[in-house]
């Protein structure tokens, strides 16, 4: 039997984060399911100086770069998709605030992969032979940077391919459609990356859109793609994505995304996004409030609901969630 | 040639030039193939296909999304709830990306490029004022990164890039490479046993360029009915090449364009 | 689009398969998920010579390797559990008929994982050090056999550790719950390798206990592990695992587990048991008369019933499916 | 010292040597670790821990089947419906045995073996008449070969291994290493940087093994009420070395019996 593991989104950037540490999140995409959230607490927190680990940029890690909250970042991909150019992020790497090392999508999934698997180096066959492999961010000075992506050779051919360093983040924040109080979870939608993710990282905290029975666990425990035995905490956020997208729940927020992205391209304009969209929203009440009840109702109004539907018979209540999250307190309390 | 369309303009013209490029780009690709698409132009391009004339064209985004089609319109991302709606397979990004594509699975990919060279090599990370330099240095413009198409670059059979067609983009060579081309030409890619053939062509809102058999020098093979060999040249930032049986592509049909719209149901591509 | 691909069991093995191919299929294990049907078939057509990759040793390769059509076999594990020893692969390996190559079971499933990504070689952090590494039944007389798990130094640490030959069989018969007729495919309980080996294969054909409508995937598109972009062909039968178990359709049944693995111990027994349980029983009826209808529903009355609940809907009756399947032979013959 | 125990014996005896094994084996698991299985034995011992003393342990199989406990009796292997009806997750090889095990995340794994060694290596692969060779010969009798113990051997933050106690089982030296030990003892297993620690129990039918802190080579530590040292001295194939505070292991309670039972339903330990 494993145990509860729920608690609040303060609660869990408290005790899992602190100042420097490697941070993971986005193994989701610009667009679709990240835990946004926990990006939004960890400048509540007034967290700095991080190491963000990101398969992908996403509205967060454009959202803390924006914010100066980024020392180093590793990413295959730092745009918005259709959005364009993440401001936030970008203004930070122009300005040396923030040092970004360059991979594709794959070697930061295969990455993630060797970390998971405790490997000492990935092979790599994408990578080698462009830009990417030798010119780093993180040692400007170094060409080739042998700490990159040297090369290794195959034992069977003589031939000579690449070596990606394996990632092993400190801890993770992974949106999850639906999580059990155990920490059992189920992904709509691409998991992208956050399968290897889970594993890769030392410390795992799903942010979850709702929380359900473990019976909905046992009903469809192929779709469990990541165990309680993993997780170590579970938190509990509607539209933990938003302005991103969650495939069964809500679409991403259009207007949002563009204008939180013009935003970041200031300093000016980050203070005020911090200040109306950040700061003091401490509760899921008023997170839903400053989104705007009406918009909440027509994203989630969303082409995507139906692959929902098999799973709303155990999906609890705000109610029934705060009820168990009152004992874990106790628990922990005790 | 035509003038530059305004959008007062779109309603009196027949297709817009990025409904060409999409068009062009939709015909590279054929029947039963295995294709990979980006998102933006490269994923309306690719989905055109497959509603036109490549019905059984197998296709998948990077993060492993089956058997989708956009609904809504223009999807805002590759995991956009509008192709997430109509999916029967949802995998994962070393499934599609790696599996699938860097093992050389994959017949075609689209990619999309900021910066594109003579030898086909694409740069989307970022522009430095003057040469990058010897190692790194910061960029004076940070773009995208490589995103999955340096991966999609390596290893897909074939790779058609997608390019708006101005000097500053087309450049003698790129100050990074993000995704290879044929790197410095001719067989440099066999350097890295790379399983996938490289671009098989550079199609632009004015024509389509392809590479030299043996060079891999990428030439001029066909211009739109709205542009002309001295446009594109003079918006080429080297000395491009002209096949010496350089065509006029033939310019979309009804029923191409009718299927275009179909799956660019917002108008994306009608607005630029 | 893609298109249908049902096709019969005959079909699939004269198509797909010849004399020395190298065939892969238990990417499932002992008691479990295997196409065990299809080397019923491999047998009923003579073929021989075989090379077989077996994530683990099942029943099929027991049978295949008992009647002696087996020339090769790479294995992660070569008995039956608890059911002891497979008795037609010990046979056939102590006789020499089988050259049987020793691989771990996470090195069989990396094997595959290369082979899916194409890879040169895969870092090996397990097998090294042991008698696995460099005793090779394929290369007996070379010790250490550099064709099995050579090293390989980590270009970051200077440490040594070995590399893993890939895997990419010519082709895979994968058992999989439920199919559709495009080739999109579900599986109930572990996985095992199955996602890893339906890329690493060349050619891919489902094996599956039900066919279903693809409205059924498109509710459940994470749960759909296989796509049909990767399947060549899909092949419809009922208690293809028998006397294996399969998730949600069937139990094991416990004495003709024992009963088969005791006939496979003797010459005499394997043909006693072919001629009773392989030859001639060339279509579902006559499959389903030979387990014996009594034995099926008792086998189908399994705990894990519960788990097909939410697919039974799209499931096809055998005349919908009969009827898909003139359609795709007449398209063939077209 | 009892004599070996025969069928019409077991209805007078408490308990029975093979449930004396899974009990200590079972003692051998905390509470809160995470622990792999494997089929028969191993996974009755497990389970029986998480039934009885270790109710937060975190559990799962090679295939990776998570949450689950046998229903109906002993699971005929590690994906046997028998505990597939109420796992909460259901995985995949690399996730188990890669992602958990090899990676040195799991703290403790059970594994079986045909032979073992002073040094705690392990055979499943095969006997040979005589030394195998230099090479790769034909074993005589063809075992099972490594399965997940390998993985385990290498990845697990300690193992422990079962085996029933008699001298052709437990070798000087093993003719095969199938899962490593700590091969020729001291501090060999740094050669090849395994990040599991090796085994820290050999659990018997007749009594516990620990291994010497630097020599690595087992000893005994302890022996059942029904089993004394010099028949553990005679069982074994090398000349064991005897703790100086050699210890009788505590009986089974009633309430580890009772556990064990209800995890064992179908009483495969009782029977043999």
């Amino acid at each position: 039997m494993s145990q509860q593991k729920l608690i609040t989104l303060a609660e869990a950037v408290r005790r899992y984060t602190h100042d420097g540490i490697q941070y993971a999140s986005g193994a989701a995409l610009p667009v679709g399911s990240d835990a946004v959230v926990f990006g939004r607490e960890l400048l509540r927190q007034g967290r700095k100086n991080l190491h963000a680990i990101f398969h992908c940029n996403t509205q967060q890690l454009n959202l803390l770069a924006g914010a100066g909250a980024v020392t180093k970042a590793e990413c295959g991909f730092s745009g918005l998709e259709v959005f364009g150019f993440a401001n936030g992020l970008r203004r930070a790497v122009e300005s040396g605030q923030t040092a970004l090392e360059d991979y594709s999508n794959l070697a930061m999934a295969l990455r993630l992969l060797g970390g998971a698997l405790n490997w000492p180096f990935v092979p790599a066959t994408v990578n080698i032979g462009s830009d990417i492999q030798h010119r780093s961010a993180f040692a400007p000075d170094d060409y080739p940077a042998k700490s990159k992506i040297p090369t290794v050779t195959d034992p069977f051919s003589g031939r000579e391919i690449g070596a990606f360093s394996p990632l092993r983040p400190e801890v993770a924040a992974i949106h999850v459609s639906l999580a059990d109080p155990l920490g059992n979870a189920i992904l709509l939608g691409t998991e992208w990356s956050r399968f290897e993710l889970a594993r890769a990282a030392q410390k795992v905290v799903l942010i979850a859109d709702a929380i359900v029975d473990t019976d909905c666990m046992r009903q469809y425990p192929n779709l469990v793609r990541i165990p309680d035995v993993i997780v170590d905490a579970v938190v509990y956020h509607p539209f933990a994505a938003w302005p991103q997208s969650s495939p069964g729940f809500y679409d991403a927020d259009e207007a949002h995304m563009k204008s939180m992205n013009k935003s970041l391209s200031s300093v000016e304009g980050t203070a005020d996004y911090l200040r109306e969209h950040v700061t003091g929203i401490d509760d899921i009440d008023a997170y839903l409030d400053n989104i705007g009840r009406d918009k909440v109702a027509e994203l989630s109004d969303t082409a995507t609901a139906f692959l929902l539907a098999p799973f709303r018979q155990w999906i609890k209540t705000p109610a029934e969630v705060a009820a168990l999250l009152a004992e874990t307190t106790e628990e922990t309390a005790a | 040639m035509n003038a530059p369309q305004t959008s007062t303009q779109l309603e009196q013209q027949p297709y817009t030039r990025q409904e060409m490029m999409a068009i062009a780009t939709g015909r590279e690709l054929h029947d039963g193939e295995l294709a990979i698409f980006g998102v933006g132009l490269s994923m309306l391009a690719g989905y055109f296909a497959q509603a036109h004339h490549a019905p059984r064209l197998r296709s998948m985004t990077e993060g492993g999304v089956y058997g989708a089609t956009p609904v809504g319109g223009l999807p805002w991302g590759i995991e956009c709830n509008r192709i997430s709606a109509n999916a029967t397979s949802f995998t994962n990004a070393i499934d599609a990306l790696g599996f699938l594509v860097a093992s050389g699975r994959c017949d075609v990919g689209i990619i999309g490029a900021a910066q594109v060279d003579k030898f086909g090599n694409v740069n989307t990370t970022g522009i430095w004022d003057g040469d990058i330099g010897d190692s790194y240095r910061l960029p004076k413009t940070r773009l995208t990164g490589a995103g999955g198409a340096n991966d999609i670059a390596c290893g897909a059979g074939r790779v058609v890039i997608m390019v708006t067609h101005e000097p500053k983009r087309f450049a003698d060579k790129v100050s990074y490479i993000s995704s290879p081309g044929y790197l410095d030409g001719g067989a440099a890619r066999e350097r890295y046993g790379f399983v996938g053939g490289g671009p098989s062509a550079i199609v632009t809102t004015l024509g389509i360029l392809r590479p030299d058999p043996v060079t891999k020098e990428f030439f001029l093979d066909a211009y739109y009915a709205f542009s002309s060999v001295e446009e594109i040249r003079a918006a080429t930032g080297w000395d491009l090449k002209v096949s010496p049986n350089v065509r006029v592509v033939p310019e979309p049909t009804q029923e191409e364009l009718a299927a275009l719209r179909q799956v660019d149901a917002t108008g994306a591509l009608r607005k630029r």
